[in-house]
């Protein structure tokens, strides 16, 4: 009982940041509207899944280092697909695109299971193999994308029967991240082999013997993160309407917003909603520090520094609640 | 009492060849790098010889330092990503500071940053329990930003590579880098260190049963906090042999070598997961990761092509390592 | 042997008057049925060490069959292999006499095999609901099982994680029973039972067999196996070496199929009466008013040099917590402990050390490093203290070591890795680390926890032989016949307080067990002790001999 | 007047790039017109810069200078600026958004013009050395662009090695030091900026002193005027570019707007072969420089600080 009341009071603790953050960004700048939010919502959109790529296989216990460069090719593979291609033939870029994500991370997991290295050299090594494959793709920033694709993520929706002042905070970056999250998310989370990925990370001796296929499932967690992470691509090559081969900085910051988020790095607990959260609390520090025109140089010390301090002061609550 | 019984017949020739290669899991990762220098000489007849030699024992010895700073860290079940950072510190501030300071003092400042980021790192895995892979992360940015204050003070009065340093990174006697000078005793230091002190032993026992260290009266926070240290004074030292080597301070001269070092410690058959592993194989590691660099650069392929190669070879390598060495 | 649940004894089969002939006649006989399960031949090796070579079981459709054999015999192995969490080299496994490969513990399940493991197979950061759907286990029959092993007020939304080690081996044994397996196994299921628990899982698995299932049944207590077992199949080195039908008297038989040519060290050692030391003055280790959290309320007792205190409890009732506490391991959250006649503060294990406290955990998994070398376990606690973090001195810790390793006989055999011993012998690797270290209180939790009769025998000996070299033990075990031999005095925790201290000769079985469940000794007294334990028979603090 | 000036660059911790940052500080500061400098400058991609371009639009920047991580990545960003009033400037690299002016350093000439050199000093034949950038990037592939254009021009040149640098000075030296083992001959090196690890490769492993072109670097400038035997050129690709988008920018908010959309401020090759190149080598060297900086500190007509100035690498208000 008294976990899942951490838990969620950690999840709880970073909406709280969250809305402070709001306010002290509108204290900043007063001008700071909707228009703005739909921006950090951009923004957020492929940290967001490449961080939910993370979060399910460090649930199942694992790592992945491969995010970063997966998103890489799935972005450039769109992205010179879609060069030159009609308006239509993306709809069929789309589900590729997301099933080449699916394979390659269920390729990881394969490799892990048959090979038996550890999984952050096995993901490690796939980084490299990615990005060649990436530059093979691609070999300098080009491809295009499809006009209604770029669409998706600019504006907000119309929602019958919602006034347009809080239609207008409801971007559709926003709900796409949200669409697509929760439809593979809750029903994952709901079924036995969303259980099986918590057991697996939690102990796999146990998961193992309570007849858990513990092969299969680390492999579903993987090919699962894979399908994250070709959103993510996707979502790079949605905003920028080109695929660039070299990895964004997206590996780092996704396993920081894991931690940042509740998820323990040895597996079994947290949940994807803090994480995501974590994601939306790190970008508007960024534009934070934008806003008041801090010195770059000095940025990297500041988003350094909440980092260390967040992971930090949980370590502490969990010690002093651990001792009481 | 224990009932087990040793196999009463002699095991074939085939199990005894195993156990002998997991018994000195040294001599299959020796023999790997053997074989990846024969395949570059097949590739390119003649190119082994003294210079190459020296050049890649050059280059493999920054790797290897690094490398030793993973395998401690990773027999306590933690990792230390800020050496990169640690390491491009100490070189960058000796590079600036030797131009109007003393050598000593220029020394002293160029490690005050190691012991400083060692000790943060230390106290935040020992005393708070952050991750390591978090902690390190989060002080090698911190780190790099400190360093970019620190460049813009420094633009002005220009840098310089110490004579010595020079020397001792890129200087040859009698067909032996200098740089073994430095390396040899770092090496007999860490081997030392891991198997006959009981600091080494804490190193082993922490990262198998923390609980039971803690029963035996160890306190975790030192070792951790001296692990730390210890792995961050050797990266200032890697830093400073980088510099003689290559020359040109940079702000990311020594970023590159952080995912190698990782590799080269797994490479040696150092377990991630802690308790398991030792610095011998990490030096070889090191040696095949250099090779495998070196050898992927002569052959004509494209770069995407290239990076490929080198993924699915470390991943090879690793995988037949295990396969090998394990002896269940 | 003794008898560890006195009450046991008025169980089904003592009722019935078991004819001395042997199994009751509800019994299927075992010629003429087919057997549920049958392995022959069955081998596994781990690299040099074989832990089983030929063994060979039949359980018959009914029947609880026991699996015996000395720590290390392979029993654990081979209820692995039949249930497919590893694999065998070799053998045959016939299930209802047809050819299965269990391949995982999911086809195990399948085939009708369910295993409750000597560790815990709940996953920690799931809640026990979880757990069931986990694992496909219907919920309301589980829930009906726990109620009946004696767990009233389960909260299945709590995380295994936060539930005590005894109730979740209770929960697991629930969890396989709710599926009614074809045979279902039980590793040690007892063993960290207390006696409460413990009954009740007798209870149960004595049913099953009525039903015409199976259940192969793993103790080390052969009070327990007399009480249940209709037939035993013992296991000495990875073989088979008998299978036996229990009847009275069967005991001596299974201790010399199990131990073989070791048999002559299980003549009971009972204490030589000489041995039991004179109070002394000053005490070693003084206990006053010791509080901690919720669980320890008020303990106060002394130990004095050469004294073996035993302390008796049912599970629960704050042992834990005192013997964290006295090992530094834990803050207490009130009261004093003195050492030497000084009060002394405990902030962490190294300071009880320091002092010369030493402690050894019931889980030998919470001792050892279990991917390092037996040498370098016990040399362990010498690189502890910050000034000892230099060189080695090889020579003479390999001197200490060995000759650690020689007084406690410990098999090493299975070099490198303290992982590859047998249960027994990692006990005694825990132990070991101290006595090289020369401490002068060593206080052990259930150190025979899931131990053959063998190496019990040589752990009550080394008890005392520290006691007689002026050592002082305090000795926590869940088995009540261990008292009689191995201690001078003990102490009873009920409701984290103590409520009796009887010397060794007050101290048989009904007497403790009354005792441990807070009732009066004199049963003549008023009931109402259970409402007030702190009253009765405080021990006087200079210890030894109570009235 | 006082505006507020915002830039986004994604490249940090590279001599260039800091040169480039410091440049536009010190043009802020000497123009008296810029009251605050609003700068993202991190290592990221186009989604990052993306990210940082609309958090200066939010901070309501008067201009934007941006350094683009990718001509087209970012188009959408920059058009929502000019919607947003502002008036946006791409230095370095061009940028495919119709509206924005670009000040930029020409890439495909860069490489063209070192390349053509050392290809002449070369004989016309031979094997070279093609030591590029970072595998992906733009503007290494614009560079490649001018190296096949210089490539095609002398037919009789092959290229014995092509690799990829990363710009990291330690891979470049591993490489070469790599490639010299094998024994191959060459006749030239042509490198994409990472120039002096080379030369000094060359010079430990007592290896041929062949041409070799690098950029205009002080650590490679100071080599071409005192490495004896060295034959080479440095060419020109000034970080100071940033401070001519600075300038660049305050016209255009002064209502100068200039004749084209695009200004391409183009390279001049500096080289040792012959006196008159000598001498333009000696006046450009600076060893008070960090060795990573381009000498080219100024860019006439465009800049108007001082050395002092930039070194300084002080903005408005610091
Ligand atoms: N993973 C392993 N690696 C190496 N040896 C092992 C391993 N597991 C068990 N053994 C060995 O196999 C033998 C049989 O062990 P097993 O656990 O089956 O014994 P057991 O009869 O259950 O003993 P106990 O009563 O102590 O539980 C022992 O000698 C043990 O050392
Ligand atoms: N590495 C070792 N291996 C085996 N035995 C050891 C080792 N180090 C010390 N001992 C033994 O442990 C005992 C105490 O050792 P040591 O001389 O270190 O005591 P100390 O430092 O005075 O003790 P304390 O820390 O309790 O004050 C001695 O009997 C010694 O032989
Ligand atoms: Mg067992
Ligand atoms: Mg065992």
């Amino acid at each position: 009982m008294s976990h899942i009341l951490r838990r969620q009071g950690w999840v709880a603790g970073l909406f709280a940041l969250l809305i402070i953050l709001f306010i002290v960004t509108k204290l900043i700048q007063p001008g700071y509207g909707s228009g703005d939010f739909g921006s950090l919502a951009r923004a957020v959109l492929p940290y967001a899944f490449a961080v939910a790529a993370q979060t399910i296989v460090v649930i199942a216990g694992g790592i992945d280092l491969s995010v970063a460069a997966m998103m890489a090719l799935t972005s450039v593979t769109a992205a010179s697909m879609m060069a030159g291609a009609s308006e239509e033939y993306a709809l069929f870029v789309v589900p590729f695109v997301l099933a080449m994500g699916l394979v390659l991370g269920a390729l990881n997991g394969v490799l892990i299971v048959v090979t038996r290295v550890p999984d952050i050299v096995v993901t490690l090594a796939m980084l490299f193999v990615l990005q060649g494959a990436a530059l093979l793709v691609l070999d300098a920033p080009g491809g295009a994308a499809a006009e209604w694709l770029k669409a998706t993520i600019v504006g907000t929706v119309p929602i019958p029967g919602l006034p347009d002042t809080v239609e207008a905070w409801l971007p559709k970056a926003l709900l796409l991240l949200v669409v697509c999250l929760c439809i593979i998310w809750i029903p994952l989370r709901r079924s036995r082999l969303g259980l099986s990925i918590y057991a697996i990370g939690s102990s796999e001796l146990a998961a193992f013997r309570s007849g858990v296929p513990v092969a299969r499932t680390r492999i579903a967690a993987y090919a699962f993160s894979g399908l994250f992470a070709a959103m993510g691509g996707l979502a790079l090559t949605m905003s920028t309407g080109i695929g660039a081969p070299i990895p964004g900085p997206y590996l780092l910051a996704s396993v920081a917003a894991v931690v940042l988020g509740g998820v323990a790095l040895g597996g079994g607990k947290g949940g994807l909603l803090g994480p995501i959260v974590a994601v939306f609390v790190l970008r508007l520090v960024r534009t934070d520090l934008t806003l008041l025109a801090i010195d770059p140089n000095v940025t990297a010390i500041i988003e350094g520094v909440i980092m260390v301090a967040v992971v930090m002061f949980g370590a502490f609550i969990t010690m002093r609640s651990r001792q009481s | 009492m224990s009932s087990a019984a040793t196999v009463p017949q002699a095991p074939s020739f085939g199990r005894r060849l195993k156990r002998f290669m997991a018994d000195r899991p040294i001599v299959p990762l020796v023999i790997l790098l053997v074989a990846l220098v024969v395949i570059l000489q097949i590739l390119r007849p003649g190119i082994v010889n003294e210079r190459w030699i020296a050049n890649t024992v050059k280059f493999a010895i920054p790797l290897a330092i690094l490398a030793g700073c993973q395998t401690m860290t990773m027999l306590t079940g933690g990792i230390d990503l800020s050496v990169g950072t640690v390491a491009t510190m100490s070189a960058f501030i000796m590079a600036t500071q030797i131009v109007n300071q003393d050598p000593t003092v220029a020394f002293l400042l160029a490690m005050t940053p190691a012991v400083l980021i060692g000790l943060v790192n230390g106290i935040g895995v020992g005393v708070f329990r952050v991750h390591p892979l978090i902690m390190t992360l989060g002080t090698s940015l911190i780190g790099t930003g400190f360093l970019q204050v620190y460049q813009r003070t420094v633009i002005a009065s220009g840098a310089k590579i110490p004579d010595f340093l020079n020397w001792l990174g890129t200087g040859v006697s009698f067909g032996f880098p200098n740089a073994l000078l430095l390396f040899i005793p770092v090496a007999v230091f860490i081997v030392f260190t891991l198997n006959r002190t009981g600091f080494g032993r804490l190193l082993y026992a922490v990262g198998d049963n923390e609980r039971a260290t803690r029963l035996s009266g160890v306190r975790y926070w030192q070792v951790i906090l001296a692990l730390y240290i210890l792995s961050s004074l050797l990266a200032g030292i890697t830093g400073l042999l980088y510099i003689g080597l290559i020359k040109a301070p940079s702000l990311s001269l020594a970023e590159p070598l952080v995912l190698p070092s990782v590799a080269a410690a797994v490479i040696g058959g150092t377990s991630i997961f802690g308790g398991r592993g030792g610095y011998a194989g990490t030096i070889v590691g090191a040696l095949i990761l250099t090779v495998l660099t070196t050898l992927l650069t002569i052959l004509q392929m494209p770069e995407g092509a290239r990076r490929m190669l080198f993924g699915a070879i470390v991943l090879l390598v690793t995988a037949a390592y295990l396969r090998i060495t394990e002896d269940r | 042997m003794g008898d560890r649940l006195p009450s046991l004894c008025h169980g089904r089969k003592t009722d019935a008057a078991r004819p001395e002939t042997g199994r009751t006649s509800e019994k299927p006989h075992a010629l003429t049925t087919k057997p549920l399960l049958d392995a022959t031949g069955v081998a596994k090796n781990y690299g040099a060490v074989a832990a089983l070579r030929n063994a060979s079981l039949s359980v018959l459709p009914g029947e609880v069959h026991a699996l015996m054999g000395a720590n290390g015999a392979g029993k654990s192995t081979l209820v692995k292999i039949l249930t497919g969490a590893i694999r065998a080299d070799a053998g045959r496994i016939l299930i209802r006499g047809e050819a299965r490969d269990v391949r995982s513990p999911a086809a195990a399940r399948r085939a009708g095999l369910l295993p409750v493991y000597q560790e815990p197979a709940l996953i920690p950061d799931l809640d026990v609901l979880s757990n069931l759907r986990l694992t496909g286990t219907p919920v309301e029959p589980f829930r009906a099982w726990v109620r009946e092993l004696g767990i009233p007020d389960l909260d299945i939304r709590e995380m295994a994680r936060d539930i005590p080690l005894a109730v979740l081996r209770v929960l697991d044994l629930a969890r396989a029973l709710a599926v009614e397996p074809d045979v279902l196994l039980l590793d040690e299921m007892t063993a960290a039972l207390p006696a409460n628990l413990a009954e009740k899982v007798l209870e149960v698995v004595r049913r099953q067999g009525d039903s015409g299932r199976a259940v192969i049944f793993i103790s080390h207590r052969f009070v327990e196996i007399s009480a249940l077992c209709d037939r035993a199949t013992v296991l000495r080195d990875g073989q088979t070496v008998g299978v036996v039908d229990i009847e009275p008297g069967v005991e001596e038989k299974i201790v010399e199929l199990m131990l073989g040519a070791r048999i002559e060290k299980t003549k009971v050692a009972t204490r030589a009466a000489g041995q039991a030391a004179a109070a002394p003055a000053r005490p070693r280790l003084g206990v006053r008013n010791l509080r901690v959290g919720t669980k320890l309320n008020d303990v106060s007792f002394d130990l004095a040099d050469g004294e073996v205190a035993g302390v008796i409890a049912l599970e629960g009732q704050g042992q834990d917590e005192l013997f964290a506490a006295l090992a530094g391991s834990i803050r207490p959250s009130g009261g004093t402990i003195e050492v030497g006649g000084q009060p002394a503060r405990f902030g962490h294990p190294l300071d009880a050390i320091r002092a010369g406290i030493a402690y050894v955990p019931g889980d030998r998994a919470e001792a050892l490093a279990m991917q390092r070398s037996v040498r370098e376990n016990i040399a362990l606690p010498f690189s502890a203290a910050l000034r000892h973090w230099g060189p080695i001195a090889m020579g003479r810790e390999r001197a200490t070591v060995l000759d650690a390793i020689k007084r406690l006989q410990i098999d090493t055999r299975a070099q490198g890795e303290v992982q590859r011993l047998s249960g027994g012998n990692q006990q005694k690797v825990t132990i070991a680390r101290w006595i090289a270290a020369d401490a002068r209180t060593i206080l052990c939790f259930d150190p025979t926890r899931g131990i053959d009769v063998g190496t019990k025998q040589e752990i009550y000996k080394l008890l005392r032989e520290l006691a007689g070299q002026g050592k002082s033990v305090l000795f926590y075990t869940s088995e009540l016949e261990e008292v009689q031999r191995v201690c001078d005095r003990v102490i009873v925790i009920f409701g984290g307080r103590v409520v009796d201290v009887f010397p060794v000769e007050l101290a048989d079985e009904p007497a403790l067990m009354r005792a441990a469940y807070g009732l009066p000794r004199d049963a003549k007294e008023d009931v109402g002790i259970l409402a007030d334990p702190t009253q009765p028979s405080s021990p006087s603090p200079a210890g030894g001999t109570a009235p | 007047k006082s505006y507020t000036i915002g830039i986004s660059n994604t490249v940090q911790g590279n001599g260039w790039r800091e040169e480039m940052i410091c440049a536009m500080k010190a043009q802020a500061l000497a123009s008296g017109e810029v009251a605050k400098l609003n700068i993202a400058h991190r290592n990221t991609d186009a989604a990052g810069q993306l990210e940082d371009i609309r958090n200066l639009i939010s901070a309501k920047v008067d201009a934007i200078v941006v350094n683009p991580a990718d001509p087209a990545g970012i188009k959408a960003g920059l058009e929502e600026a000019t919607k947003a009033g502002i008036v946006v400037v791409a230095v370095d690299q061009a940028v495919t958004e119709p509206s924005a002016y670009i000040i930029s350093n020409n890439q495909e000439q860069y490489a063209y013009l070192g390349a053509k050199w050392l290809f002449q000093q070369m004989g016309g034949k031979g094997e070279v050395v093609y030591m590029r950038g970072a595998a992906g990037a733009s503007a290494d592939s614009d560079r490649d662009k001018g190296f096949k254009k210089a490539l095609a021009e002398f037919p009789n040149v092959k290229v014995a090695q092509e690799v990829f640098t990363g710009w990291q000075q330690d891979q470049a030296k591993q490489q070469i030091l790599s490639f010299l083992a094998t024994g191959t001959p060459f006749n030239g090196i042509w490198t994409s900026g990472i120039d002096n690890v080379i030369v000094d490769a060359l010079v430990e492993s007592q290896a041929p002193l062949v041409p070799v072109v690098g950029a205009d670097n002080a650590g490679f400038v100071g080599q071409l005027n005192t490495v004896k035997g060295l034959v080479g050129a440095a060419v020109t690709n000034p970080g100071s570019i940033g401070g001519a988008g600075v300038t660049l920018a305050l016209q255009i908010l002064d209502g100068k707007k200039p004749a084209q959309q695009t200004v391409l401020v183009e390279p001049q090759l500096w080289e040792n072969a012959t006196d008159e190149g000598k001498a333009k080598l000696k006046s450009a060297a600076d060893p008070s420089l960090s060795p990573e900086w381009p000498v080219s500190i100024s860019i006439p007509d465009w800049t108007t600080y001082t050395k002092e100035q930039i070194v300084a690498c002080k903005g408005p208000g610091e």
